[in-house]
């Protein structure tokens, strides 16, 4: 087997379910003959053909209802936005009637929204974002955000079985970035586990999405200084792992807690107040966080860096907690 | 369907039914305070959902508003679900966890409202879509009021469905008023119906009043949608002959247009033509009014006793593997026979 | 003076700012004549006339962005949401358009987006939703939630004086249950600062909207037994008062974080973060979050008064806390 | 304003330049890696925006999109503005916060594009709404691609606008393709401007590469606008020149159809019949060259040696108070001719 990409990956995940499963179609702007805006789709109108691949007008808020219509129906859409930036555009269906549908009537709405997230390419404030907290302040929806090669089609696949409406961020810096050989057949990773990415002993740092790779970098240059990180990917932010998060911080009793996305109601609030309410009696130390600051994404190259978080910035937060 | 005597009388069935429910539900209900939350009728616009939602066959599916109470009851829904559901009881169509109109039930092929005015009208493309797809010559009905024809997902839905052909019928119920808000401030044209040709796609008017009128156009459109032609927009012109809701005043519409309006009114109209051309007889359009209240009554009397849902189902079914039962997906394979 | 309700407060404030400033006007549905659905503009038109009390569509989304406008124009706008619930059709005008302006081009907007929230009233899913989050976590936008009659008028006065947009959360279970007698004059309450609305030595409840009156009920139960809650009522989410909640915190050494809001990405978790971060060696005691579950907001009376937080929770977890 | 010689010869100046800056930057700039993002130009469409915001005066407003360079240049962005606004640059219009076509300066009338498209429509007619507030005479061009139309802002914007009458023109330049989809997968009509009628405004078709059509129906449109005639959709038909961005292949579009667009190229037509007519000569024709080849160099040369932002202004702006320096509001007060 080659390696592939994680766009790749992603594009293998699509298409296997596709040809295992006939209600699965994709619809969004640009997925046809284009192949969508980042390729994700390529080839995929010729091999199950219009029906199954709908190019569509502008209209985000539409795809995502004609979606949902779709999956009402037993269908199992699967709803492209160009860049993730966009889903904005799509707040409402998403969250209102989407995430509702199995409380309010128990209808099932078995559909996946994905598209390109995060910063690092110089897209701007707006095709740079990090929407994720929008709809994991949502109860109703699943989210997913993988860091590696292998989770990403594993979790686009379990995405896809998944009888609930699954929000899935892929991350735009790592679609050609990283590259795995995958095992063969048939596999998911299941949503809802946190995987433990670097075993350590003295810091958990709980994070997900491309800061996953910082986080690893990060660990191994403390190596040598003898401070032992443990890198835990999330994976899935809806519905957390919480044993898992919480095992790692009863066993390092430190936690830092790492994303891209800006730090106020971001993910690490969520992660700070799960640990220090179940988790208390086990901290030997405060709980910091490393996220984007309260900015809009900048456009200009030294802002968006000085924006995103930095593996710098991890080795500096560690070596502080690790002296406390 | 034809237009036939049969029918018209199941149709006076179900806009007398409606209007009997709904009188109910603002006058007697809510007012002895049974009514959980608000209450929104259709009282006057009657002829619109019955006109058009009695031609729906099998598979079909509607996306009803919050005046189309004719609809349900035509899908299925019975008048004892009903009144469950408006007391927040676990009987009602959505077990209390939801409010009103917004009933909902993929077997029966309704989709529940949602209360962002036009929501539906996407996922009606969606669902029409599917149709396609599967080869099925099936159609929705897509229920709105002339206010939610200015939201974005009003014409981000009827476009997608026009570009895709998608077999469905948006009805709109033009009764005059957003709320309070008067058509000229709403939009700069005289008819909705012109909107249609924003998508390339047949839009007519009709008098929303005339139960006849409303069925002949829809089948029109129903009958293009299923042989493939896609999508049309029918505006039945009509008047809200309440408030917005059963708590307004309504002050804000002069008397005269009601009184002018109830001339008009559609059961009345339907009921007359019927006496006149000796379709029914005085006889049977009493003993038709006295069935419809035994069945209210009887529905009435064991909704009144439906048990409230228990607390702890607050938490349950936001997710598949929290739900009490199967989920109800894959509409149509259930769905049943319900006339 | 006569006293005034919750809803003539903000009525009050708006009218005020109306005859101070003539760049201030009304937008929205049923605003004019109608007085909006819940009254809160009745007698504006007739005063201030057509122009400046403006009946739209049923269009959130063009109301935030010819608000948008109009503040770009040096104008101060004032579009309300019939529910707070259907400001999700406006999500992305408000969260891409007015809260980067400043950011990305220097152009202020200073806009007030108000409109009832909050649950209690039977409303269902979509007339009881409290959507602050969903604001809190956009940089640029300053999100504003009373809980009294005086911070109602004094805080919308102050979010139609501000330079930037704000998004102001009534809470229409206190509409009409509130009755206070105000001082005479032009006054403001400020952004930004939280408000200490019982003063105690045991533990901190951290809260806002309508839940300050059930933490207020919680501490008068608990003063019988020796138990002495601090009620800070935070007023403003952005920008947050961290002095005053970390200064309560420190004092009391224990707190509970409480709101309305579902528990998932809620403001408790941001209170959390910033508590272990900044006064992680004051803490006593695991940090508690009372919230909403997550879930939408039912409709029927026993699941409602379900899903609700009430004083009893807040009773029952402060009992444990001031146990630990 | 009139369509007479100077008016001409500022056209196609301002077609030219745009012309040339953005070639530097797709073909130069870019390929050399010195451009931070993506790049978007309006090859083959400068007609447009050029022969509608030349009429523009003082206090008026414009809502450029991705493919308007013409109007910012009219409203006074200079070339060294541009070129540092591309390679992110201190100096640029939006001091390196921003990518490419997001300027804005309200002391210039200019609102930056918001990349969700279609969504200044809305935004264009609240300013209008406040020119009519205000009794003052001024107009908001807001322009957008047929891809845009199907937002459903863009349809909240023109109802509103029109029922408001608000002074505003809506653009549309159909280029044929939003990104790699053609018009009969975004619309099921042939032309943009049949939209106006269901918001009870003239919509009308014109020859988007012909600077002068452009002109004309733009023209009516402003002076409607100015009367208190409410707003105007006008579509200029024209075609994308170029890929979708610098890095589309655009192997989707038959070479035949750039062929026989490039015969229609505007500015071309325009230097055409103004040297035939007479009133240019070659010689003016190639100094006119010359002379924006001299700007942009010399532009070009200031700008790639402009500073880029200091890191840590990425924390500046956010709120008001953050802000390095006074809030640019008040949009007209400040302005100053431009031209
Ligand atoms: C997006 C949205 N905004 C506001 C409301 C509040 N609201 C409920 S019904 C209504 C008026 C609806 O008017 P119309 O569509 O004409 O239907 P009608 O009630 O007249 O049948 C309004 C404004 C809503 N439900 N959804
Ligand atoms: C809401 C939204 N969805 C998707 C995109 C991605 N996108 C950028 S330009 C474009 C095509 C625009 O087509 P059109 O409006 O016709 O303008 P053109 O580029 O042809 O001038 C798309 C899909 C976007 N910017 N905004
Ligand atoms: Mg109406
Ligand atoms: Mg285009």
């Amino acid at each position: 087997m080659a390696a592939v990409t994680y766009l790749e990956a992603i594009r293998q995940g699509i298409w296997e379910e596709m040809e295992r499963d006939p209600t699965v179609f994709v619809l969004g702007e640009d997925v046809g003959r284009y192949g969508g805006a980042f390729k994700v789709t390529e080839g995929m109108i010729e091999r199950f053909g219009e029906d199954r691949v709908v190019d569509t007008p502008i209209s985000e808020s539409a795809i995502v209802g004609a979606a949902i219509g779709a999956a009402l129906m037993g269908m199992r859409p699967i709803a492209e936005m160009q860049f993730a930036d966009f889903i904005s555009c799509a707040f409402d269906q998403i969250t209102n009637f989407a995430a509702k549908c199995r409380y309010r009537w128990n209808a099932g709405v078995p559909l996946v929204i994905r598209g390109p997230s995060g910063g690092g390419v110089h897209g701007g404030p707006y095709h740079s974002q990090n929407p994720e907290m929008y709809y994991v302040h949502t109860p109703g929806l699943k989210v997913v955000a993988p860091s590696t090669v292998y989770d990403a089609k594993g979790l686009i696949k379990a995405a896809i079985r998944d009888e609930d409406p699954v929000v899935y961020f892929e991350h735009k810096f790592l679609y050609r970035r990283l590259k795995e050989t995958l095992p063969e057949g048939d596999w998911t990773v299941p949503i809802g586990k946190a995987d433990v990415k670097r075993a350590g002993s003295d810091i958990s740092v709980i994070t997900y999405g491309a800061m996953v790779h910082l986080a690893l970098e990060a660990a191994a240059a403390l190596a040598n200084e003898g401070i032992d990180l443990e890198v835990v990917d999330l994976r899935t932010l809806v519905p957390l792992d919480k044993e898992r998060i919480l095992d790692s911080v009863k066993k390092t009793s430190k936690a830092i807690l790492l994303h891209e996305d800006v730090r106020t109601g971001g993910m690490a609030g969520e992660l700070a107040a799960l640990i220090v309410e179940e988790a208390f009696e086990y901290l030997d130390g405060p709980i910091m966080r490393i996220t984007a600051p309260d900015t809009p994404v900048p456009y200009s190259p030294p802002l968006e860096e000085f924006f995103l978080p930095k593996t710098s910035d991890i080795i500096r937060v560690a070596r502080r907690l690790a002296a406390y | 369907m034809e237009l036939n005597q049969q029918t018209l009388l199941d149709m006076l069935y179900y806009m007398k039914l409606t209007r009997e429910i709904e009188t109910r539900i603002e006058r007697k209900l809510y007012r002895q305070g049974k009514i959980v939350g608000g209450v929104y009728v259709g009282r006057g616009q009657e002829a619109i959902a019955v006109g058009s939602a009695i031609q729906l066959e099998k598979d079909d599916c509607i996306c009803p508003s919050h005046r189309d109470m004719g609809a349900f009851l035509i899908r299925g829904i019975t008048p004892r679900e009903v009144f469950a559901q408006y007391m927040g009881r676990k009987t009602g169509v959505t077990k209390g966890k939801e409010a009103n109109m917004h009933m909902g039930d993929m077997r029966r092929g309704i989709v529940a409202f949602v209360s962002m005015l036009a929501d539906t009208v996407p996922v009606a493309a969606g669902i029409a879509m599917t149709f396609k797809m599967r080869k099925q010559a099936n159609v929705v009905l897509c229920y709105f009021g002339d206010g939610a024809t200015s939201r974005g997902d009003w014409h981000e839905g009827l476009n997608l469905a026009s570009v895709q052909k998608a077999p469905v019928v948006y009805i709109c119920n033009n009764n005059c008023y957003a709320y309070s808000t008067p058509l000229e401030k709403q939009m700069a044209v005289k008819d909705v119906a012109v909107r249609g040709a924003a998508y390339g796609m047949p839009g007519v008017t009709v008098d929303g009043n005339d139960v006849a009128e409303v069925f002949r156009a829809t089948r029109e459109a129903i009958s293009m949608a299923r042989r493939g032609g896609g999508p049309t927009l029918i505006e039945c012109k009509t008047f809200r002959m309440t408030g917005h809701s059963a708590h307004d005043d309504v002050k804000y519409v002069e008397k005269e247009l009601f009184e002018e309006w109830e001339k008009k009114d559609p059961i009345l109209r339907l009921e007359t033509s019927l006496l006149e051309s000796k379709t029914v007889s005085q006889e049977a359009v009493k003993k038709l009014a006295a069935r419809i209240t035994r069945e209210i009554d009887e529905a009435l009397a064991i909704a009144e006793n439906d048990p409230f849902p228990d607390p702890a189902e607050t938490l349950d079914g936001v997710y598949a593997d929290q739900s009490a039962e199967a989920p109800l997906a894959f509409a149509n394979t259930f769905f049943s026979q319900v006339r």
